[in-house]
Order: C-alpha cells, then structure tokens, then sequence
C-alpha cells in the first residue's frame, strides 16, 4: 500500500511517500490512521488532530470509513489551500 | 481545458487561444488570483504552492466537466500554477466563454470557488516570523458550499 | 478608470497596466464581451455601436464610482469601443482588481450588469433581412435591478 | 434647446442635432415631446411609442415630468443596447 503526506502532514511524518504492510485487520482508512500512529511521534502528531487531517484513496476524496486494500494508494493532508 | 505548470502564463495569449474562430461566444469571463506580499497583517516575501500530482489533474478536470454540464459554455480554461512565487505573480487562472455572460460569470465563479476547496493545492508562505502552511478558511467552504444543488 | 473607444485593446496589457506593482491584489475578474455572429436565428454580418459621446463618459465614471464606493477595490477598468466591428471582435471590457476574490467577482459582475442599462450606446446589426437595430432585452433590466439597494 | 436623437429615433426624425426654440408653454420633457410632434410626421412616429423611449437632459437620464430650459440639452433615444 503506497501511502502519501503532504504540507505540513510531511513535515511531521518526515516523509512524503512511503510503502506500508499494515496487517490485515486494517481495513479502512480510521483503521490505517490508527495503525500508522503507532509507527512513532512524528505519525501520532501529524495524525493528533483528524479535524484538520483529509484523505484520499486513488486520488479521490474520501471519508475515514472508505475502504482500502493493499493496492490502494492512500494521501493525507490538510484542507486545501490552492487558487 | 485544464493545465498545471510551474511556468507564468500570459492571460491574452491563453484567452484568445480560448476563443479563435469561435463566433459564438458573446461573452469571457476571467479571473486571475495573484500573490499578495501581506497575510495575516504580516509581510509576506514568498509562497510555494505544493500540489498532489496526479490527483491534482484529475480534481481539476472533474471540476471543469462539472461546470460544463450546469452552464452552456463554449469554452473553459483553468491554469494552476505550482512551486515558488513572489508577490505579484500569477498563480491561477480560470475562464469560461458562453454565449451569454450570465453564464460565462456564474460558471467562472463556480470553478474557482470549487477550485478553493477540491484541489490539492497547499500554500507555503515565507513570512518574516518564518515559513508557515496557510490555514483553510471557513469562507471558502462556504463559497463552495453556496453551489451545492443536492447532487453534488 | 473609464475610456471610450474606437480601436480594439489588448487586454493583457490593459490588466498589466490595472495591477501593475500593486501587490495586495489576490484577483482580478475580468469580462470581455464580444460580437456574435447570431442573433435571434439570423446570420449577423457586423455591428455598428453608435453612442453619446458626452453623455457616454459621464455615465461610465459614474457606474465605476459606484462600483468603488460598493466594493473594496485596488483598481477598475471599463474600456467600451464604438463603431463598426465584425463577429469574434471585442466589444467592451470591464475589470476589478481586489485584495479578494468575492469583491473582485461581485463589483465586475455589477460594472457590465449596469453598463447595459445605463451607458447611452445602441446596437444596429447587418443581417441578412437588413440593418435592424437591436431591441433591449427585459433580462438586462432584470440584472440591473438585481444590483439595487434602495439607494441606487 | 440644443435636441439629439440616436439610434431608430434619429432615423425616424431624420435629424440627429437641432436647435429648437419651443414656445414658453413647453416647461417640461413631455411638454417638449407634444410640441416636437408636431412639427411633421417623421417626429410624430419617433415619439408614438414613448414606452421605448427614453430621454436626457444635460446628459442624465429623467423621467417625463422633469423641467428644462432654454440652455439645455435634451437627448432622445431608445433604450440602450450597450456591452
């Protein structure tokens, strides 16, 4: 699973990209959060606040009950800020 | 048409590529968002637009298909810029052309208001207290929001 | 600021010219409108813009007055030309540059709405049937309207 | 009284500039536009609709009932068809 982080998001994690084999009772994205957050400080500050935290599956929005599997490629970020 | 690109671009150039031969069009609506140099009461000496490649593309065609279907436009353009600009840039352009211009300015509105909230964009500003990611504004959810017909 | 026209402008020099090292601009909306080469199912050959030279410019400083007064804009621009143009030629162009975007979009929407209605200039288009000068459009009123506040 | 007419309205009247000297009577635009017809058939039509028609006095838009004088200019023209 290809997970990506943007904006601050990257800063806090200290990385952009990265390939991840979350076990197999991940199966959503509240399910991937929580599993990435015990990966170190960095992955449970960035993910602290989920308020502020969106995600994406193949790059469409999604909500943190979408499913995901282990070809998926899944982003994090915050709320946009483009234009 | 959508594009994202690190490079300037010239508003005529792409407006008149927009509308060539076309003589129906009655109408062009544009809007071009710049750089300021203040944010927040705070000087602001730079910003470094972050994107999602890939998602990028396809949020901003998806936007662009959806402002065809509401409005009947002959043409529609969004350019979005990315990586490091300095105040008075050019970061994003968006323009419509319709027969009529209620509908060339309804549907320009619509794609930089959606633009705001479904892109992914992240703004990077270089501010004498030091780089800081600019915050989502409420005001743009709600400008968003106001285009909302129940099958969005 | 306002002019009056017979010979085509360019607009990205017009805009260059508008924002030109003001850098608290994030936007400027712009509206080009343009000559069909349609009108009510027939084929439209050209058009000749009469006007009341005077009077023209009178009401055109006036509407951009209002417009300003309305909206917290860094710079406008209303630029219409007369005399004869064919299909695919610009007409007018109207502009508000704005700290942000929501002023920006309303105050150019307004300076076209109330240029429509207000500004002494008269359409006479060469059809096929013959030269016939174009009747006002209730939806025109319609947008003006929609613009006033009791104190317009 | 310096008088205009544009578009359909000068075509109509077959003037688009005159200098006219109405009697004393004539005090405001309607009273203006009674004595102008007339003056010949081609003003007779121009004004026989006065739901398309719109006038001017010193170049300002009024209504029907607004006075003018002597050192006025007093413009006629159908509703604009400008932008």
């Amino acid at each position: 699973m290809k997970i990506l982080y943007f904006a601050w998001m990257r800063g806090k994690t200290g990385i952009g990209e990265e390939d991840v084999s979350p076990p197999e009772t991940v199966t959503d994205v509240a399910g991937l959060v929580a599993w990435l957050k015990t990966r170190g400080p960095g992955f449970e500050d960035a993910f602290s606040d989920m308020k502020v935290v969106r995600a994406a599956v193949n790059q469409e929005f999604v909500e943190l009950d979408a499913t995901i599997g282990p070809n998926d490629e899944v982003a994090f970020f915050p709320p946009v800020t483009g234009g | 048409m959508i594009r994202v690109q690190k490079e300037d671009f010239d508003l005529a150039t792409e407006l008149s590529a927009l509308s060539a031969g076309n003589h129906n069009i009655g109408g062009i609506t544009s809007f071009v968002g710049q750089v300021r140099d203040m944010a927040d009461g705070e000087h602001v000496g730079a910003m470094t637009l972050e994107h999602y490649p890939g998602m990028t593309e396809k949020m901003l065609e998806q936007i662009d298909a959806e402002a065809n279907k509401r409005w009947p436009l002959e043409a529609s353009l969004i350019i979005h810029r990315y990586g490091r600009m300095e105040p008075g840039e050019q970061i994003v352009l968006v323009a419509c052309a319709s027969p009529h211009r209620e509908a060339a300015f309804e549907a320009c509105h619509f794609l930089i208001d959606w633009l705001k909230t479904k892109a992914p964009f992240w703004k990077l500003e270089e501010k004498d207290s030091g780089a800081a990611w600019v915050d989502a504004r409420e005001s743009d959810a709600d400008a968003t929001a106001k285009w909302d017909k129940g099958d969005a």
